[in-house]
């Protein structure tokens, strides 16, 4: 059990006799802090929350598991943020920005004065050094990808010290938002390993934390292998509340590795964490229970980004002797079998057992909490084994007495889902789908497979007939989802690697989707994406399912709290959390 | 040629073993490293071919498993693909930590199995035998996941013990008494899981081997001279049966070692367990071979200190009569 | 009478023989270099005539059980040969070998540990002749009866196992098992040491008995020099691996040649002496 | 005569489980897979002689659940109406071994209520028929993979206690490697290899079979400890002496002594292999929904949330400690005659 309060009292006690002193400095002249709003906090703490697995590197252009670019987004900052209440972007590190009228030009000006965490000046410099990296292709960023507009790189220049003009190859919608968790890199520390061609090697979790800065709220205090990341507060962080007071509150910011989601609640029931996010439905009914004792609040923020999907394998499998899988896609290019499929399935049972209440069943791939951009005229067809059967009629499918579904050639209806057992949620739907379908007289298996497998069968060797998979739960924004609907692109699920549209359909998604993306008025934006998610909905190459809500808790003396259903859902405001004083006291702690 | 070494080419032999089987059997495990990225629509299947072409995924196994060994001669036991980093450099204190949790069950374990085991096959039958085969039967029939989760339900309930981890977050500026106070009150848990998950097989070989002895001809004669009681059962009994026991030592250290994985995920023990799962399911398989190859030479430490157990306690075996 | 015969017998071939037969045991302790080394057998040369009794003596760790196991096919000497019924057969072939053992059959010393507990009476002696075949089936069953019959055992406790048996009793079962596939050569091996003196007598009674019937060669190895001057046709003392003195009964008693003999017959006599005046005392 | 008692007691025992799992259709109320999304989660049904009128009745009767109004997964009784609880009623049809089809069962109430006896699981099914259909499965895995083992087990530990030299030591460094490998990708790439349209049970029995196959290191390594002591007893020797060939001596002198340790084994690892489908099931490899296994029921505990909030969840633990106790006692009774014959 840690003490705050004390530990508080004791840093600011030392905090001039330290040289290395995380008590925050005092404002300079010409700096350029970028005012908060919120109520003003007060300094000290520690919060703790865990993670489900360990975090693998600090390298911000490297890493590409949840854990690390969760503990990495506390110590660097970007140009342009998203906000994640409002969904909007919002100046960060970057001033202020203007676009050219055709939409290709972007003119970024930085805040002046502004130092690393170790107390280094940032500047023009270090954006083109870390935009270099991130398009450098030896570097391998998996970030690399969403800098390439119309098959070009961004050229990035350095105006002057403090702006940067970035030039896109074709217009793009919404370009702004690409800078959101694009992390500044310290070009003098850096610049020498990436010379090296060590940049991978670079920020990794053993580097000493002296050699680690970023812009971020947090620095990096001390790394245990296996137990936690300890981040201590940036003396030089470049907010302030109203009062002129430099954030962030708190003094430290504990990430403890605990292995899995059971772990994390059972961390949080003891007291011993303050915050947990991404609660699971069951896990949230079982800690809310007692709530009145423990000093602690539970949140429902409502659908999440992320939508459930059933896909039906459509690959082209002329090349892959799959023979007794390209006999059933007879059934699964049929729309109507797509149709009936989706009107057989009792999305409310989904969102009531499986998650216990706390979902949304969903008819389209955008959530109904994307407060920008989902189409509020999309049909939500009901749950009705009648139209099933009648879909299944006209497309040519009978019953034979003992209720198996057969098609006109007299084969019987029979297929297999493959669902990841890493995901209890997903098992647990492929049940009751499994049910539903049945009495529309299919005969499903489920298989579940362990998650890289499942990856393998679905990306790889196209050998599977159904899956359930989830996608989603990034951006609101309509961009980064465009590799999943346009028919060459890597995250077309149904039918991978296509050189041209498959069917008319998937066309006229592409046409829809291409456009927008070159479009800039919001309005217009919004009309071609509705218009392509009608197209979608029609068409069911994604059985939708249902959303899970965000689910999360914290300690009640939590000040600023505020959740939001963009990622990190509770941690995207940490440097206005601070703990308020005398109210709910963590249990077990003495007095 | 001296026995220890012996052993100890016996060791590296079987290393040499497990590394190839290892190799082998995760070129055969289906998806690779990477694959996680494809299912990310920001991500162009372009960058991932590249990324595996860089770690060598589109090389033959046989230069991949050379490759390993010369990184192993340098003392880098592999590259892993999340981390970025040498292999070794992630062993060593999880190791250590993985260490600490079975060392101290498997002692433990043996510290309780051995009296209960002696004493209910001396009791064969009675009540407080059935008692003993009713709950290890009942142990046997509950995973230890289930063990673990049903201690720290009652670790959360009853506020004073830790429900996970190996330190508080504290640690540090703790005093060498505290710290160790501290250390112990996090072992609960892990320690409770292991040993009673270990206990059914302990108590039950130990009981059978035992009740063997005790019907040998010198043991009913220590009887008739009116031996009897502990010291019979412990000065006179135990030591015949150490020959079986000594090598369900060997085969206890192995089945803890394999035990402890599932357990130190769930409790938050920061060993081999959490990170040989987590590079499992990702396929970041230089740290699975690193981190199998390191259990492998606990198991071969184990069957050395069995070994030597034996010699202390069977005389037969120091005087190379056996 | 006993010294016609033992001059009958010196005229006939010897119906077994070892020449030059050498053995070593090297044996390893754990944790050290130090290997222990045994001489059990040092260029042994021993004759045995057909139908005599051959007392083999010397103190335990002599090699006299080493011999006996290397006679017997049981172990494979490293050097020497060993002829019986005038072939050499130490390096016989497995096959040669099976013809051979029903003719060389032991007596352990230990009873209790060379029956089978888990074995019934008449499984025990009906052991060789399942192993080699000679019957089976309910033949199996009388035959084993009739064997206890002539070894003084009754046939009702045929069912019963060898931990049921006194030790004289378990002593005529592994005769009775011994004699079952009618040997030529039969060696005993401290088979009545450990009993007391009446089973003793009467073991050895039944052996002559047996011997004057089936016309058996026995090798009989005992530390006890007493036992043999009663009953042996020869004898012959080993000590430290080599047989010392070797010859007929008389002979060596009377005129033993080597100090070693002179010794176990020096501490006979003193064992006898004192058990008469324990005995003598006792009344 | 005692000991033969105590044996054919253990055996009845066994056998009147086995029967029972066997007659599952029968003993179970409802089909295993039948969904009542309305009732997840329910606790055993309780039983009542005394209905809300105080008056007594002789035949126990139930009452419906109903959800609680306030908070999920909470139920009280609708003591509005008495079910009383009626035997040899007809109820879903079943087959028994493939054989008998019938549609009469043991116990059962009329509907709409439901007799839960060990409550209901997340999908509303009936944990009790999941348990007594799930034993088939589980029993048949449990003894077939625990077969498997002791035969390998005893195979390899025969020849190399047996025999020796670099046979033994080239087994015992082979005993060694199986018992430290990461079998999990084993089980991965044989799942990887098998088609998706083998069906789940099959799959499951295979990987059982698989896991059968990977367990027989412990028992070689126990095996071999026993042959080895046992080929050094006078009798082989003296059986050696009679000519005895050496398999005449491993089947009639050295293997009689195994059976103990065999024994013991046994009656641990149908058990543990039984509770080793946990295991699979988390790398989805176990029996896959809706058919049940005592395995799949277990793993449902593996969730924190219904380990501390739905105590019915652990009576399939409780259905695999009577069995293993039944094992437990039969392999005692049969060592404790061999080892009085022995003696």
């Amino acid at each position: 059990m840690h003490r705050w309060g004390c530990f508080a009292t004791l840093l600011l006690a030392c905090g001039h006799a330290c040289f290395a002193s995380s008590a925050p400095q005092p404002p300079q002249h010409g700096e350029d802090l970028l005012v908060t709003d919120n109520q003003i906090g007060r300094y000290g703490g520690t919060l703790v929350l865990a993670q489900r697995s360990e975090p693998k590197t600090l390298n911000p252009v490297t890493a590409a598991d949840a854990p690390s670019r969760e503990v990495i987004g506390r110590l660097t900052a970007d140009l342009i943020h998203i906000n994640r209440w409002t969904q909007n972007t919002e100046p960060a590190l970057a001033k202020a920005w203007s676009v050219s009228n055709d939409g290709r030009v972007f003119t970024v000006k930085l805040r002046h004065g502004l130092r690393f965490s170790d107390g280094q000046p940032f500047d023009a410099d270090d954006v083109v050094f870390s935009f270099q990296v991130y398009l450098d292709e030896n570097v391998h960023s998996p970030q690399r990808d969403l800098l390439v507009v119309g098959g070009k790189p961004i050229k990035v220049q350095k105006i002057d010290q403090y702006s940067v003009r970035f030039t896109l190859a074709q217009p793009y919608a919404a370009a702004e938002r690409i800078f959101d968790s694009l992390a500044m890199m310290p070009r003098h520390l850096l610049e020498r390993p990436y010379k090296a061609g060590q940049f991978a090697q670079a920020l990794t979790l053993n580097t000493p934390p002296a050699e680690i800065a970023g812009m971020g709220p947090f620095r990096v205090k001390q790394y245990i292998p296996g137990q936690r990341i300890v981040l201590e507060r940036n003396p030089f962080y470049w907010k302030a509340d109203r009062s002129k007071n430099r954030l962030p509150y708190l003094d430290e910011l504990v990430f403890l590795f605990v292995g899995n989601e059971d772990a994390q609640a059972i961390r949080f029931q003891a007291g011993e964490t303050d915050i947990i996010s991404r609660l699971s439905a069951e896990n949230y009914a079982l800690l809310s229970k007692d709530v009145a004792t423990r000093g602690t609040d539970f949140f429902d923020l409502g659908p999440s980004l992320e939508y459930d999907f059933l896909v039906f394998n459509l690959n082209d499998l002329r090349s892959k002797n799959l023979d007794s899988i390209a006999a059933k896609q007879a059934w699964f290019q049929a729309v109507k079998f797509r149709q009936a499929v989706s009107s057989a399935i009792d999305r409310d049972s989904i969102v009531k057992l499986v998650y216990t209440g706390h979902g949304a069943a969903l008819w389209g791939n955008v959530s109904p909490s994307n407060k920008l951009w989902t189409d509020q005229m999309l049909p939500h067809t009901p749950y009705s084994l009648d139209r099933a059967r009648e879909l299944l009629k006209s497309e040519g499918f009978s019953w034979r007495s003992d209720g198996q579904l057969i098609d006109r050639q007299g084969v019987a209806v029979e297929f297999s889902v493959i669902t990841s057992t890493s995901n209890a949620q997903r098992m647990k739907m492929a049940t009751l789908i499994q049910d539903d379908l049945g009495k529309l007289g299919m005969n499903v298996h489920v298989v579940p497979l362990e998650f890289r497998a499942l990856l393998d069968r679905v990306f790889q060797t196209y050998d599977y007939e159904a899956s359930i998979m989830a996608l989603g739960g990034g951006d609101a924004d309509p961009n980064p989802e465009m590799n999943v609907w346009l028919s060459n692109g890597g995250t077309h699920l149904w039918r991978l690697g296509e050189a041209r549209p498959a069917t008319d359909w998937e066309a006229l998604i592409d046409q829809l989707m291409q456009k927008q993306m070159v479009q800039l008025k919001y309005k217009e934006r919004k009309h071609l994406y509705d218009q392509a998610q009608e197209i979608i909905a029609a068409n069911v190459p994604f059985v939708f399912l249902a959303t899970p809500n965000i689910l999360v808790g914290a300690r009640k003396n939590l000040g600023n709290f505020k959740p939001a259903i963009l990622d990190p859902n509770t941690l995207w405001n940490v440097e206005q959390l601070y703990f308020i004083p005398g109210n709910g006291a963590r249990p077990g702690e003495k007095p | 040629m001296k026995y220890l070494e012996r052993r100890v080419i016996h060791g590296l032999l079987l290393l040499i073993g497990v590394s190839i089987l290892c190799f082998a059997l995760s070129a055969a495990a289906p998806g690779n490293f990477f694959d996680e990225m494809k299912l990310n629509p920001q991500i162009s299947p372009s960058t991932v071919a590249g990324l595996r072409a860089r770690y060598g995924f589109d090389q033959p196994l046989v230069w991949r498993y050379g490759h390993w060994v010369e990184s192993v001669l340098r003392g880098e036991w592999g590259y892993s693909f999340a981390y970025n980093c040498p292999v070794r450099s992630l062993l060593l204190v999880r190791a250590r930590n993985t260490l600490i949790l079975t060392g101290l069950a498997t002692l433990l374990a043996w510290l309780i199995a051995v009296p209960l085991g002696v004493w209910t096959a001396n009791r064969r039958g009675r009540w407080d035998d059935r008692l003993s085969m009713a709950s290890t039967s009942l142990l046997l029939s509950v995973p230890e996941l289930v063990i673990a989760l049903v201690l720290l339900y009652w670790a959360v309930r009853i506020h004073t013990l830790p429900v996970g981890g190996m330190a508080s977050v504290d640690f540090g500026g703790l005093g060498v008494q505290a710290k160790l106070f501290d250390l112990a009150l996090h072992l609960v848990v892990p320690v409770t899981t292991l040993v009673l998950a270990s206990l059914p097989l302990l108590v039950r070989h130990i009981r059978a081997s035992m009740i063997e002895v005790l019907q040998a001809p010198f043991v009913q004669a220590a009887r008739a001279h009116g031996i009897g009681g502990a010291r019979l059962l412990f000065r006179y009994a135990l030591p015949a049966a150490a020959n079986p026991l000594s090598s369900l030592l060997g085969l206890s250290v192995g089945a803890l070692l394999s035990g402890s994985l599932l357990v130190e995920v769930i409790t938050g023990w920061p060993g081999l367990g959490p990170l040989l799962l987590d590079a499992a399911l990702a396929r970041d398989i230089y740290v699975v071979v690193g981190a199998v190859m390191a259990s492998t030479l606990f198991m071969i430490f184990g069957g050395i200190l069995a070994d030597i157990l034996l010699v202390a306690v069977d005389p037969r075996v120091r005087l190379g009569k056996v | 009478m006993r010294i016609e015969e033992t001059a009958r017998h010196a005229l006939k071939p010897a119906l077994a023989k070892a020449a030059g037969l050498s053995k070593r045991y090297v044996q390893r302790a754990p944790f050290s270099y130090k290997s222990f080394v045994i001489d059990a057998l040092v260029d042994v040369e021993f004759d045995i005539a057909p139908a005599s009794l051959t007392a083999l003596v010397g103190e335990s760790g002599s090699g006299k059980s080493t011999l006996a196991r290397c006679l017997a096919m049981l172990e494979k000497a490293d050097r020497g040969e060993i002829w019986f019924e005038g072939k050499e057969v130490s390096r016989s072939s497995d096959r040669e070998l099976k013809a051979l053992r029903p003719k060389i059959q032991m007596v352990f010393q230990d009873s209790a540990g060379a029956l089978n507990p888990g074995f019934t009476a008449a499984q025990i002696i009906a052991e060789p002749l399942e192993v080699q075949r000679r019957e089976s089936g309910a033949r199996l069953h009388s035959r084993a009866c009739e064997l206890m019959e002539e070894v003084g055992l009754s046939p009702n406790w045929a069912d019963r196992r060898p931990l049921e048996f006194s030790g004289g009793q378990r002593q005529r079962l592994a005769i009775a098992r011994a004699i079952a596939l009618k040997p030529a050569f039969l060696i005993l091996d401290e088979s009545v040491s450990g009993l007391d003196l009446s089973t003793q007598a009467q073991i050895l009674n039944l052996l002559l008995d047996l011997q004057k019937a089936h016309s058996l060669t026995y090798l009989l190895i005992s530390h006890d020099l007493g036992l043999v001057g009663q009953i042996a046709d020869f004898v012959a003392v080993m000590q430290q691996g080599k047989i010392v003195e070797q010859g007929p009964r008389r002979e060596v008693f009377a005129n033993p040649r080597h100090h070693h003999t002179r010794e176990l017959l020096a501490s006979v006599r003193l064992l006898r002496s004192n058990f008469r005046t324990a005995q003598a005392g006792g009344r | 005569m005692r000991k033969k008692q105590k044996i054919v007691a253990a055996l009845m025992l066994l056998v009147a489980l086995h029967l029972a799992i066997l007659l599952a259709g029968f003993i179970a109320p409802y089909n295993p897979a039948t969904q009542n999304r309305d009732f997840p989660f329910v606790p055993p049904t309780r039983f009542h002689f005394a209905d809300a009128r105080g008056h007594f009745h002789l035949r126990p009767f139930i009452y419906q659940w109903t959800v609680r109004p306030e908070g999920f997964n909470e139920y009280e009784e609708a003591r509005g109406r008495e079910y009383p609880v009626q035997f040899f009623v007809r109820g879903p049809e079943y087959t028994i071994a493939g054989l008998v089809r019938s549609d009469v069962h043991l116990f059962g109430v009329e509907g709409p209520a439901r007799i839960f006896l060990a409550g209901s699981d997340g999908f509303g099914r009936d944990q009790f028929s999941r348990i007594m259909y799930g034993g088939q499965i589980s029993l048949a895995a449990g003894l077939l993979a625990t077969g498997i083992s002791l035969f390998l087990g005893l195979l390899v530990g025969c020849i190399s206690g047996f025999y020796g030299s670099w046979i033994d030591e080239s087994a015992m460094r082979l005993v060694e490697l199986f018992l430290v490998l990461p079998w999990l990708y084993l089980l991965l790439a044989v799942r990887s290899f098998l088609p998706l349209h083998i069906s789940p049970t099959q799959t499951f029995f295979l990987l059982v079979a698989v896991i059968g196959t990977i367990g027989w290191a412990r028992p070689a390594r126990l095996v071999r400890g026993i042959v080895l002591s046992a080929k050094g007893r006078k009798y082989v020797t003296a059986s050696r002496g009679f000519g005895a060939t050496d398999s005449y001596i491993l089947r009639r002198h050295v293997l009689p002594h195994t059976y103990g340790v065999l024994l013991t084994q046994a009656a641990l690892l149908v058990p543990q292999y039984i509770v080793a489908e946990v295991t699979l099931s988390f790398l989805g490899l176990g029996v896959s929904e809706p058919v049940s296994s005592w395995g799949n029921l277990l793993a449902n505990l593996q969730q924190y949330n219904v380990l501390a909030s739905y105590w019915w969840m652990f009576a399939p633990a409780l259905a695999l400690v009577i069995i293993s106790l039944g094992y437990l006692k039969v392999a005692n009774a049969i060592h404790e005659r061999l080892q009085s014959d022995s003696i």
